[in-house]
């Protein structure tokens, strides 16, 4: 029941951002809508903790995500500089590294935020490893230290 | 004035793409153009809207971001299972 | 009125025979008593309007049926068309019974069809005969070609067949290609297709025109066999004889060579053609059109395909009167019509009697038949004489008024044309009696005539040619009466 | 010539499009070609219908002239159009690719040259 | 307090607009196509967020910034799903990325 | 009621169609695509009376007046179409029923039906409506239901034929958009009786020049004008026997229509002429259309395809009477677009008859028909004089008005060109009598057509001959449509 509750005000809200005209008609036209996506998505039966993981939305998630944002400055600078600089600024390499996340939704988040961040993409994902190409040998060896694994697994819990 | 050097700056790397789009040896890397192509168009779109100063026109923006992923996201699909084993899965249920 | 009632009854008659043919198709001798008896009626109404007409003619007009302002179907009695009803009438019946001994004789199968479609034929001419203007001619004129195409086609057989490609794709090519544009064009030029004696064209009109217009319809109007578009009468020998007799003698060129004169008359006027340009080439045509077909006669040794080529060439005498454009002339073809028609349905008869009775269609097969067939051969002599235009035959009349008339018109070579034509008529004609008397008879042969009706058609046609020698004269009277111009 | 730029695109785009169509014997890229030369036309219709100093013809307050609006609504229709026309041509595509087993012109008319 | 947004503003475009040609250059200048996917991450996540940024501190409060917000959003979620689709589906179809020493043994 | 009979003149059809798809049972679809087609027929007479006896009728569509809104005007030239086209779909739709079940499976019945009448709408659309764009999209709406109801063909061959024709028929119909897209540049409307009055005043020419080009080139690829004809054979011969006599007996015609409101009552002949001699272009493609396409057909083993390009070589004498320009010219044009109607539905609907006993259209599967089968030969027969144009035909009122109007123009060469062509008719046409009529059928007998095709093909057949003898609604309804069009700009 908390699912839907989710999935009705995010569809609520997406209306209304996108409307930007509130005239009675026009926000029956919306309730109408997102009550019709409502029973369309309990008949396809997508509406769980998977799609929409409100146990996550916890005090820790902002705090990962400040610390993803750093992440992200962080690797994007490292790749603009390898960009810039001259021929053998980069040393691609691929691995398969472990993830330690015991939820499918962990180790999605682990995988995207890799991907996420430039200079390491997870091409491959099974339970527990996921086969990482990395743009420079530095980049791969920051990832294999784990931290990001750390952070989302206690994520999960 | 800042938005048209934006404007200008997300053109040339339009360009670039389709440039990529045209030598990219491999079928990837012209998706991958492809790609860079649509996500910068959404942008594009995103920062004429406001040089026009008619931010309404975002909703485009929007609408191009979804086509996009979705067009990716087929031709994907299309190369995964090869040309022929796609007609095979339609031929079942044709 | 009583003209427009008879006229509609002309054109109703051979028509109501044809439920009643269909009807009795299981039973030949009613079949055949319905065909004789409506011929013999038909004959009788054209005999009405012929005493009755004395006075009314030209008047009495009916029209059948309005297709755009001022373009019906009509039908007018009018002294050409009366003279030919006359001659078609009378000739139906007797081939009708000419018809009941080959058939029989032959043993043709379907011959339910080959009277069904006579009827129309024949109703069709009556049409064309006593058509009020240049439409309702040219619409009959087309029923002529569609009504007997399957008679010329009538054994099915792969050269039947070939034959009536050739007899459709002339007749119905010479009419779509020359005649349709000429007859539109009348109308452009002249604004009107009635039928006017002394013609309906304006003196506005170019004589270049006038040319033109005059030789689209020569060559228009096929069924005359003007060279050379001829090619589908000889064509037209795959049928069978009763149904020759109907294209050679009873209806086919008739309708052509009548529609030939009835355009001279009544559309250009005989004294406009006298001035054209280009008649004197239509002459020299007409002329050339007679000695051709004539030596090709010769040369045939099938007996039918002969007589198919001296019909040409016959036609030929008739169009060249058209041309001639005097009154001499005119009434001389008009004469000839008559003539050429008794004598080569004798003709005719006798082929066909000859083939079924002994299986002879060659003439060097007719050596001392004469005494084997004398009634048949007698009979085709009188024919062959009439059509030479020796007295005592009718066809003397026509060839002197045909001379009389290229005198007027100041065609002298014309005169050397007919002379010699003569000569090669008495040729290829006279051999024939000639082998049959002259010539040792087959051993043992003993006299075997057809089946008597057809002999007794063949005897009346060939009596008729006499007839009309002594006749000759009151016939050229009436045509002499008929205001043409 | 400045102003003239965009009949250069439209004159540009309704020629490749053609030659496409006539060119290519596979059927689907004749299909893109008949897209490029439709697509040509839609450019021309919206480039005539601008308003020099005229904004999107939506009505927002404070904005007074406007690029002229019905050419730009004939072209949503003639894009409705047109994607009927390459929706039925690509099952058409389809049902030759399943019953000829290929979709190149040549390959289809060989099989069906009358033996 | 209004200058500073839009110099804010000015910075953060200029910015996104230097990281976009940067992503650019490195999607052309890159050895093979693997390298070039991650200078292509550049331009879709670091220099998309501070363009949008910009514009949201160009256009102020209202309804356009929670659009571009929701824009940024999509963006964000969707490209690395893309790039993963797209790294998949190459090594899928053969590709064999540069210095890949692991004898990657494909089940 | 009455004074929305031109709108719901395309609305009955177009919302039986979708209505049509519900019912999934062929006999249901069919009777209810008869009612709706019998409905459409009625709506035409009551139109074609009305322009006869008050004029022209204006119909502003949702009421937007013209030029802003799309006006409906139904004048004596379109009610005459309107008539045509509702006729000939009635005929067909009545016969289609014995004629499907021969050809296509169950299921595929409801859509054909729905198609038809999607096409049926789409052209009634085109004559009805007086705004140009509302003729581009009713153009595309009868030519994507036509692609699709070629596309129906049992024939692999049939998706081919439809493809060729979808793409030739869009290229088409985006040069007309073209077309009027310049002139709405030029002039700022989309109204034709609107655009007719405003540019005769432009001084601005070769715009106009160009986008006359692009509207006879667009409309002249629908048309299947020679050499744009290509599509047609194909497509004729593919399509199922019944939407073949459907489209050849009112598809070409109603893009003749067009081809003649353009270059008379919008842009005005003499305009056109005087800018590039389009007339002498017309008898140059007429007469080689009548010629070739003729001689093409002489040689074809399929009597489908026969007809198909008997249908190319008539739309050619359609052209030459446009290319005159004269009032009489028109007039021919117009009849011969009347009654060359009748003779293909005649004539097609025959083949449908013999389709649906034989099971083919070859020269071979009409062997020994004519005893056969009597009554759909009899028909077929009469259908094959008309279009050689046999006296008391309806093609020899067309023949006779083509063959004047090219007397009136001094064009000799053209009058014997256009006798030519139906010589020639009549050789392909004999072809078939002769392989019906004297060669022995020794296949298993043929029994009669089901009655059901034997009254619409009759009915054709009988106004073939009908409108040979009593002129007076086609000589009359045509010169009311010449004196309409010409009037306007003498
Ligand atoms: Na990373
Ligand atoms: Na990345």
């Amino acid at each position: 029941m908390k699912h839907t509750v989710s999935v009705f005000l995010l569809l609520a809200s997406f209306w209304l951002i996108n409307s930007g005209y509130y005239k009675p008609l026009l926000l029956s036209f919306g309730l109408f809508s997102a009550i019709f996506v409502l029973y369309l998505t309990h008949r396809m039966d997508v509406i769980d903790h998977e799609s929409h993981p409100l146990h996550l939305f916890t005090l820790k998630l902002p705090s990962y995500y400040v610390w993803l944002v750093g992440q992200l400055i962080v690797s994007n600078i490292d790749v603009v500089k390898r960009v810039w600089s001259g021929r053998n600024s980069i040393s691609p390499c691929t691995a398969w590294l472990p993830l330690s996340q015991t939820s499918d939704i962990g180790r999605v988040i682990y995988a995207n935020s890799i991907t996420l961040t430039p200079g390491t993409v997870a091409m491959d994902l099974e339970d527990d490893r996921v086969y990482v190409h990395a743009l420079s040998r530095e980049g791969l060896e920051d990832l294999r230290a784990g931290e990001m694994d750390r952070r989302v697994r206690n994520l999960e819990r | 004035m800042i938005l048209t050097v934006v404007a200008i700056a997300l053109i040339v790397v339009m360009a670039m793409a389709i440039a990529r789009a045209f030598l990219g040896p491999t079928i990837y890397d012209r998706i991958l153009a492809v790609n860079l192509f649509g996500t910068k168009t959404v942008l594009l779109i995103a920062v004429v809207s406001y040089i026009f100063g008619r931010p309404d026109f975002l909703d485009i923006a929007l609408i191009y971001a979804l086509i996009n992923f979705i067009s990716v996201i087929a031709v994907l699909r299309f190369f995964e299972y090869g040309s022929d084993k796609v007609n095979e899965k339609v031929g079942e249920d044709g | 009125m009583m003209e427009s009632q008879l006229l509609l009854i002309a054109l109703a008659l051979p028509l109501l025979a044809v439920p009643g043919i269909l009807l009795a198709r299981n039973s030949p001798n009613l079949r055949e008593a319905i065909s004789l008896l409506t011929g013999v009626a038909l004959f009788i109404v054209n005999l009405c309007l012929y005493f009755l007409g004395e006075d009314g003619l030209g008047e009495g007009g009916v029209v059948l049926v309005e297709i755009l302002p001022r373009l019906a179907i009509s039908l007018e009695l009018q002294p050409l068309g009366l003279l030919f009803g006359l001659v078609a009438s009378a000739l139906w019946p007797i081939t009708t019974l000419y018809a009941i001994g080959y058939m029989r004789g032959h043993g043709e199968d379907n011959q339910t069809r080959f009277y069904v479609f006579f009827a129309v034929a024949i109703a069709a001419v009556m049409g064309l005969a006593y058509a009020g203007n240049l439409f309702t001619l040219f619409v009959f004129y087309e029923i002529v070609t569609f009504s007997t195409y399957p008679l010329v086609t009538h054994a099915g057989t792969e050269k039947a067949l070939k034959g009536g490609r050739t007899y459709l794709s002339l007749l119905l090519g010479t009419s779509i290609v020359f005649f349709i544009p000429a007859m539109i064009g009348t109308w452009f030029f002249a604004g009107t297709l009635e039928f006017q004696p002394g013609g309906v064209f304006g003196d506005e009109v170019s004589p270049l025109v006038l040319s033109v217009l005059l030789v689209l319809f020569a060559f228009g109007i096929g069924k005359a066999a003007l060279m050379p578009f001829h090619r589908w009468l000889p064509a037209a020998m795959v049928a069978p004889t009763p149904v020759s007799a109907l294209l050679h003698a009873v209806a086919v060129v008739k309708a052509g060579v009548f529609s030939v004169v009835t355009v001279v008359v009544y559309i250009f006027g005989i004294d406009t053609v006298a001035k054209l340009p280009i008649t004197p080439f239509l002459v020299y045509l007409a002329s050339a059109s007679i000695l051709l077909a004539s030596l090709v006669a010769m040369r045939q040794d099938n007996f039918k395909s002969r007589l198919a080529y001296s019909t040409v060439s016959q036609l030929g005498y008739i169009t060249l009167g058209a041309f001639l454009a005097s009154q001499a002339a005119i009434a001389g073809s008009l004469l000839h019509i008559v003539m050429h028609a008794f004598g080569k349905i004798t003709l005719f008869f006798c082929a066909g009697a000859i083939y079924v009775a002994h299986h002879k269609s060659q003439i060097s097969e007719f050596d001392g038949m004469g005494r084997v067939m004398p009634v048949t051969f007698v009979a085709f002599t009188l024919g062959a004489l009439s059509i030479i235009g020796l007295p005592p035959l009718g066809g003397v009349w026509s060839k002197w008024f045909l001379m009389m008339g290229a005198l007027d018109s100041g065609y002298v070579v014309v005169l050397a044309v007919l002379s010699i034509s003569s000569l090669l008529n008495i040729v290829y004609l006279l051999e024939i009696p000639a082998r049959a008397f002259l010539k040792p008879a087959p051993e043992g042969a003993t006299v075997q005539e057809a089946r008597t009706p057809s002999v007794v058609a063949m005897a009346i046609t060939a009596l008729m040619c006499v007839a009309l020698f002594v006749y000759g004269g009151d016939l050229y009277d009436f045509i002499r009466s008929a205001r043409l111009t | 010539m400045a102003e003239y730029y965009n009949y250069l695109v439209v004159v540009l785009l309704m020629v490749v499009g053609l030659y496409i169509v006539m060119a290519q014997a596979n059927l689907v890229k004749k299909l893109i070609g008949l897209n490029i030369f439709q697509t040509s036309v839609f450019i021309f219709y919206i480039s005539t219908a601008k308003v020099t100093g005229g904004t999107a013809p939506i009505v927002v307050d404070g904005a007074e002239l406007y690029s002229n609006p019905l050419p730009q609504v004939l072209i949503l229709t003639a894009i409705v159009v047109g994607i009927a026309t390459m929706a039925l041509a690509l099952a058409l595509v389809l049902r030759i690719k399943r019953a000829y087993g290929s979709v190149e012109e040549d390959v289809i008319l060989e099989q069906d040259k009358p033996c | 307090m209004a200058e500073i947004v839009t110099v804010l503003s000015s910075l953060c475009l200029i910015l996104g607009a230097f990281l976009i040609f940067s992503g650019g250059l490195g999607v052309l200048r890159f050895p093979d196509f693997f390298t070039r996917m991650h200078a292509a991450g550049v331009t879709e996540t670091m220099a998309a967020t501070l363009i949008v940024l910009g514009l949201m501190l160009h256009s102020g409060w209202g309804l356009p910034l929670f659009k571009l917000l929701l824009i940024l959003l999509f963006v964000m979620i969707t490209g690395p799903t893309a790039s993963h689709a797209l790294a998949k589906s190459a090594l899928h179809g053969g590709l064999r990325p540069l210095g890949d020493n692991t004898n990657n043994e494909r089940h | 009621m009455l004074n929305h009979l031109a709108v719901l003149q395309v609305v009955v059809p177009l919302l039986a169609a979708p209505a049509c798809l519900i019912l999934e049972r062929a006999r249901a679809a069919w009777l209810f695509t008869c009612l709706a087609c019998l409905l459409s027929l009625g709506i035409s007479i009551a139109l074609f009376t009305q322009v006869q006896a008050s004029g022209p009728i204006s119909y502003a569509l949702g009421g937007w007046d013209a030029p802003w809104g799309i006006e409906y005007r139904i004048d004596a030239l379109s009610a005459f179409v309107l008539l045509l086209i509702n006729m000939v779909a009635a005929a067909v739709v009545i016969g289609a029923n014995s004629s499907l079940s021969a050809e296509l499976p169950e299921p595929r019945h409801s859509p054909f039906y729905v198609l038809l009448l999607l096409c049926l709408a789409g052209l009634l659309g085109i004559v009805a409506t007086g705004d140009a764009f509302n003729v581009f999209v009713f153009l595309e709406i009868s030519s994507l239901a036509t692609y699709a109801l070629v596309a129906l063909g049992r024939d692999r061959r049939a998706l081919f034929a439809a493809y060729q024709y979808l793409i030739v028929g869009t290229i088409g119909a985006t040069f007309f958009l073209i077309g009027i897209g310049f002139l709405y540049s030029l002039t700022g409307t989309l109204n034709m009786a609107d655009l007719a009055q405003r540019l005769p005043g432009l001084e601005e020419k070769r715009l106009v020049a160009a986008a006359f080009a692009f509207i006879v080139i667009g409309i002249a690829m629908k048309l299947a004008l020679f050499p744009l004809h290509g599509w047609l054979p194909d497509a004729y011969t593919q399509a199922p026997s019944m939407a073949t006599a459907f489209l050849a007996a009112s598809a070409t015609k109603v893009m003749l229509y067009l081809f003649i409101r353009m270059y008379f009552d919008v842009l005005g002949h003499d305009a056109v002429n005087a800018l590039f001699p389009v007339g002498t272009l017309f008898l140059v493609l007429g007469s080689a259309a009548v010629l070739l396409a003729s001689l093409a057909a002489i040689r074809q083993g399929n009597v489908k395809r026969i007809f198909a390009l008997s249908s190319v070589g008539q739309i050619g004498y359609l052209v030459i009477g446009v290319g005159l320009g004269s009032a009489l010219g028109l007039q021919a044009a117009l009849l011969h677009l009347f009654n060359h109607a009748l003779i293909k539905a005649a004539l097609f609907i025959a083949i449908a008859a013999v389709v649906c006993r034989v099971g083919g259209s070859r020269l071979e599967d009409f062997r020994g028909l004519g005893r056969a089968m009597p009554w759909t030969m009899g028909a077929l027969v009469i259908g094959a004089l008309s279009l050689i144009g046999v006296p008391l035909t309806a093609g020899f009122v067309s023949k006779w008005f083509l063959v004047l109007a090219a007397m009136e123009a001094g064009m000799w060469p053209l009058v014997a060109l256009v006798l030519l062509g139906s010589f020639i008719a009549l050789f392909y046409v004999w072809r078939i009598i002769e392989v019906a009529y004297f060669q022995q059928r020794e296949a298993e007998a043929i029994n009669e057509a089901p009655l059901m095709l034997l009254i619409p093909l009759w009915a054709m057949a009988l106004a073939n001959l009908y409108f040979g003898i009593d002129t007076s609604l086609t000589v009359g309804g045509s010169e009311q449509a010449v004196n309409f069009l010409m009037g306007g700009q003498q």
